[in-house]
């Protein structure tokens, strides 16, 4: 299986991403570079987590408009799946790739710590290796991570199986309480039409080891892997 | 020339920010302010576009970066 | 041309007789321009005209100091090839006037002065002391300053992992905001400042100059009174994206050998990092001003060579090597040019449209900045109070209730939460422990680091404050089973021109120096921040200690965790019960009063060794210094963070409440399972380290005999919501 | 009766947003664009308040909320 990394000015888990596909893949994945006009071929495009030009404007508007995103698009739309974390999802929301914004948290603060997720809809090739409705616990690290979709579209995210996790406790609760950020319905992350994208919040990539304080984001991407070879 | 962009967020999209100013000048004893929003303000020079190429041209920098029209409204302001 | 009255020279802060050595080394009325430089290179700020003195009693050797006090940031050798890089810095003046801004901006300064030696950062931290939690400001300052040390680190992608806060009224008018930052660098590859090379191109690469911060520089020499709001104009903005752009050309240039010498402009940013290549290389420098980048129109010399403009650097290059470093730049989309060349002329000239706008010689200028011997006096020590002279409180539950919720010990997560602290993958002990553990990329070893300093210990006795700061962040690096290897300070006081405050300063550096050398634990780089006061009054003195650890198998860390019911808890150290200054006394009977808790040396380096080891032989299952609070305090603490409880049967030779909140020093806890602890215990006897098994591990509650049982979910809550709360309450 | 407050960096203070948001309209192919400032636009409802104490009202709000004076200058309309 061969990985690409979309790295832009600013991204800054770009590397916290390359260890983790590496170490579930066995081989470090491309790093492409904002301005390149074409990819290399690629079983899975992971756009990484930072500040993408800084957050100007809105978080992922500038680094959706670089020339790599385009064929990014066209790859997408091609079925090559692709894996959107924190500031990527923001970029695929920007790019049209995936439905919906995301907006300041509510409290207006940036948040950083592991949270409780609730696997809402399946899909075998993101997270076969988890049952629907149980929890995982990834971390997050953000200041703009507040969902927002109008009600037609939330509606198709539910009635079309496209919302995959959401903000819960350990017991998988879902409610006000364990919506950190404000985000509607406590998504934390979503499928497009085709289940070929994946857009969350959370980083899978940081916690991969024990001595990193958990493994489920190992078990993410060794399913991820297995999945695409 | 210059123009002048304002973006708002559309009505029907939360907005956080104006959430937390409303609640912030609740809190300073501005008790009855109400229905906060806020928006962007984008000035720029458009340098060596004319008065007929400025209007197209800024209708582009709107869709492409300037505003995300799945949440925000923008209108634009050409001032000499 | 303006004529120098003597309004304009008190304005630059020069003294009389300051001016008239700037008369006597130009021998002849400097200009606008010249005064200004003259002005911030012998500004308290750049000159350490009133602490160098005593800066050079510090020891900055050992076998493992690769490069100490002097340059941009310190440097240790941590083996394989391998240094780390690390220095704490003040933004005091500007994050009380702007605290987004100038703690953004203060945090954006650390992290060049570690990069520009060639290191890439891996761990951020800061030191926060504001006013009293009720006075009218501190909200809005805590909020903007967290807010802004978050908003440049956590876009730089270097993560926050740890530090320190406290509220005082010392600090209501004069918050400390002190920013450290550590990297890694291969010690084959380490960049000075030095200029050399007659010839060589003078290079300016990052963003463009503007009127930004013009006087930063002196205004961080000025003492503050009321209208100092009005200085507010010079406040800089920070921009992380362009550092972190800068940050990545300059790691990519470093990794060819086109640098002679790099230097960040920071304080006083052109001058002083001009003069000090310059200087440090025994060279000339001419800088032709019209090359330099600006973004704003019909800048004058007087300000470009003033603007504190953020986001930039300044190069040597070796000959002919413009155009490769220029493309890197450029790839980055940053400003890159070449502002003039290194002469042998041993003088700084400076020209605009044609004209020289400034001519100065280096030397004098920078050797012959003032360096005075201030008046002091020693600081009148109180007597100790020991337990005995303290009466017992009705309910040791509600004292511990209301110590855990008091603004000295409650939770700091409301911070480190507004912080990335797991950026970069490394981050293998969270905020929240003792020190905060980094793993040395794809290494088995492991950082640990932590910053600390009791002022309210400095403020009673400087001497004993000054060792125990240095001591304590020994002992939290000790605690994660981390080598201790060296110290940055950051010195933070009032008005040295005032003999007691003077004196705090001299008494803390000689405790400081006293234990450096106890624990073979140098200084290797630091700065000092004075005229923290507000309308007369100073600051408690805060000589901060950021100190880093080495752990050679990253594996082998403890935490502060419990991690079982049922195991064997010990409490290494001898508690006498010394309650001087402390928070019991603070927060139960309302009295800042007594010596602090006094600080033996040897025992503090037996214990520490004896921890250190015992972690290294995996007997030990968790540990724990004991800091503010003192034993009961820190037992809680290891309770919440392993969610579990504690059964504890205490010594009776001092009164309980001595034993449960006296802040001994050289103390910690650990846990063992029972057959270790035996173990502990005999090699304990052999070399005579005060070792003492007090209870057991259990669940839900903490509990001595029918004297104490209280439910560990209780005390959490008054430990994570106060400052939570004070943050939420309306404004 | 509603007010419109719009905020803008004073002259000089560095926009790191205007600055990137200038380069990539630069990279969109609008060359000529230059001295691009972002600000911002807080529109809020003052409920109750009369005319005669609304601008004073909404001055106190600017300057102890709405506006950061260390960097901002600010201007108020009020609409009805
Ligand atoms: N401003 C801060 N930023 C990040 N972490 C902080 C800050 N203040 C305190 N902490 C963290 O809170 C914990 C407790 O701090 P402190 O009481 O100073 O610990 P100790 O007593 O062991 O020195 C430490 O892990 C420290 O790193
Ligand atoms: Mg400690």
């Amino acid at each position: 299986m061969k990985a690409t990394v979309i790295v832009f000015p600013g991204s800054n888990c770009d590397r916290d991403l390359k260890v983790a596909i590496e170490q579930s893949m066995g081989t470090a994945p491309d790093m492409v570079w904002h301005a390149d006009t074409d990819l290399p071929d690629t079983d899975l495009i992971a756009i990484p987590g930072g500040f993408s030009f800084g957050d100007y404007l809105r978080c992922g508007a500038i680094a959706g408009n670089s020339p790599i995103m385009r064929e990014v698009v066209k790859k997408a739309a091609a079925g090559t799946p692709v894996l959107a974390i924190c500031n990527g999802f923001q970029v695929a929301t920007e790019t049209g790739m995936l439905p919906g914004a995301l907006l300041r948290n509510a409290n207006q603060k940036f948040i950083c710590r592991d949270v409780d997720l609730k696997v809402i809809s399946q899909n075998e090739r993101f997270v076969g290796a988890f049952e629907q409705g149980q929890t995982v616990r990834f971390p997050v690290a953000h200041h703009d991570g507040n969902y927002f979709a109008d009600d037609e579209t939330l509606k198709r995210l539910d009635g079309e199986g496209m919302i995959a996790f959401k903000y819960a406790d350990e017991d998988g609760t879902v409610n006000e309480g364990t919506n950190i950020n404000g985000s509607v319905d406590n998504i934390a992350g979503i499928y497009n039409e085709n289940g070929n994208i994946l857009g969350l919040m959370p980083h899978p990539e940081r916690l991969i080891s024990d001595q990193l304080g958990g493994t489920d984001g190992k078990i993410f991407f060794d399913n991820l892997v297995n999945s695409l070879s | 020339m210059k123009a002048r962009v304002t973006i708002s967020l559309k009505n029907g999209v939360l907005d956080p920010q104006g959430k937390a100013i409303e609640h912030a000048l609740h809190g300073l004893g501005f008790a009855g302010v109400n229905d906060v929003r806020q928006g962007k303000i984008i000035e720029l020079d458009l340098g060596d576009l004319s008065k007929e190429e400025a209007p197209a041209a800024v209708e582009r920098m709107c869709t492409q970066l300037l505003a995300n029209t799945v949440i925000e409204n923008y209108s634009v302001e050409l001032l000499d | 041309m303006t004529k120098i009255t003597d309004e304009i020279v008190a304005e630059h802060g020069l003294s009389t007789s300051e001016y008239e050595q700037v008369l006597k080394i130009l021998g002849r009325e400097p200009n606008l321009t010249e005064l200004g430089i003259f002005s911030v290179m012998w500004s308290e700020h750049c000159s350490y005209k009133s602490s160098k003195k005593w800066l050079k009693t510090l020891p900055t050797e050992a076998p493992w100091v690769i490069c100490g006090p002097g340059e941009n940031a310190g440097v240790v050798d941590i083996g394989d090839g391998q240094a780390a890089i690390f220095k704490m810095e003040s933004h005091n003046h500007p994050s009380y006037i702007e605290p987004y801004q100038g703690a953004a901006t203060g945090v954006g300064g650390i992290m060049r002065d570690v990069f520009t030696m060639g290191a890439r950062p891996i761990a951020n931290l800061n030191a926060l002391r504001f006013g009293r939690p009720d006075h009218p400001k501190t909200r809005h300052l805590v909020s903007g300053v967290v807010a802004g040390i978050g908003g440049y680190g956590n876009c730089m992608g270097i993560p926050t992992v740890g530090g320190e806060t406290n509220f005082h009224e010392s600090y209501d008018g004069n918050i400390l905001v002190n920013a450290m930052t550590v990297g890694l660098a291969d010690t084959d590859n380490i960049f000075y400042s030095a200029a050399a090379g007659i010839g060589n191109p003078v290079v300016y690469v990052g963003s463009k100059t503007g009127r930004d911060g013009i006087h930063g520089a002196t205004m961080a020499s000025a003492e503050f009174d009321d209208d100092s709001e009005e200085k507010r104009p010079t406040v800089q903005v920070g921009d992380p994206f362009t550092e972190k752009l800068l940050l990545e050309a300059c790691l990519e240039l470093m990794a060819t050998d086109a640098i002679v010498a790099i230097q960040d402009m920071g304080a006083a940013g052109l001058t002083s990092s001009s003069f000090e290549m310059a200087d440090k290389g025994g060279v000339g420098i001419q800088l032709d001003l019209d090359h330099v980048p600006m973004r704003e129109e019909g800048m004058t010399p007087y300000e470009i060579m003033l603007s504190e403009s953020q986001e930039r650097m300044l190069m040597i290059l070796k000959p002919g090597r413009e155009d490769e470093a220029k493309a890197i730049f450029e790839k980055w989309e940053l400003d890159f040019a070449v502002i003039g060349k290194v002469t042998d002329t041993g003088r700084m000239v400076l020209t605009m449209n044609g004209e020289v706008a400034a001519d100065l010689p280096v030397a004098p200028l920078a050797d012959s900045a003032p360096e005075y011997d201030r008046p002091w006096v020693k600081t009148e020590v109180a007597a100790p109070i020991m337990g005995d002279a303290v009466k017992a409180p009705n309910d040791l539950g509600d004292t511990l209730l209301t110590l855990m919720g008091s603004s000295a010990i409650a939770s700091r997560k409301w911070i480190w939460e507004q912080y990335d602290h797991m950026v970069m993958g490394d981050t293998i002990q969270r905020p929240g422990g003792d020190a905060a553990v980094v793993r040395i990329h794809g290494t088995d070893k492991a950082l640990a680091v932590t910053t600390d300093c009791t002022p309210r210990y400095c403020f009673a006795d400087p001497e004993t404050g000054g060792a125990q700061a240095v001591a304590e962040t020994w002992r939290n690096l000790t605690a994660t089973g981390a080598k201790p290897l060296a110290i940055t300070d950051c010195m933070n006081f009032g008005n040295p021109q005032r003999p007691e405050i003077m004196g705090q300063f001299v008494g803390c550096i000689d405790g400081m120096r006293k234990a450096c050398l106890a624990l073979d634990y140098p200084v290797v780089s630091g700065n000092v921040s004075l005229y923290n006061e507000t309308n007369g009054t100073g600051i408690f003195p805060t000589p901060a200690i950021g100190g880093i650890g080495l752990l050679q198998q990253s594996d082998q860390m403890a935490t502060i965790a419990f991690k079982e019911a049922g195991e064997t808890i010990l409490v290494v150290g001898e508690t006498r019960g010394e309650m001087g200054q402390s928070i019991y006394l603070k927060e139960i009977e309302g009295r800042e009063e007594g010596a602090p808790p006094s600080v033996n040396l040897e025992v503090e380096r037996q214990n520490g060794d004896f921890v250190r080891s015992a972690i290294h032989e995996g007997l030990i299952t968790a540990a724990h210094d004991m800091a503010d609070g003192g034993f009961l305090v820190a037992l809680a603490e290891m309770a919440l963070a392993g969610k579990l409880g504690a059964d504890l049967d205490l010594p009776s030779d001092i009164p309980l409440h001595a034993y449960c909140f006296a802040e001994d020093q050289a103390r910690y806890i650990v846990t063992a399972t029972a057959e270790n602890a035996e173990k502990l215990m005999k090699s304990a006897e052999s070399l005579n380290v005060p070792l003492q098994i007090i209870g057991t591990t259990s669940h839900n509650e903490l509990k001595i005999g029918d004297i104490l049982s209280i439910s560990v979910e209780d005390v959490r809550s008054v430990h994570s919501n106060w400052l939570p709360d004070l943050m939420a309450a309306p404004k």
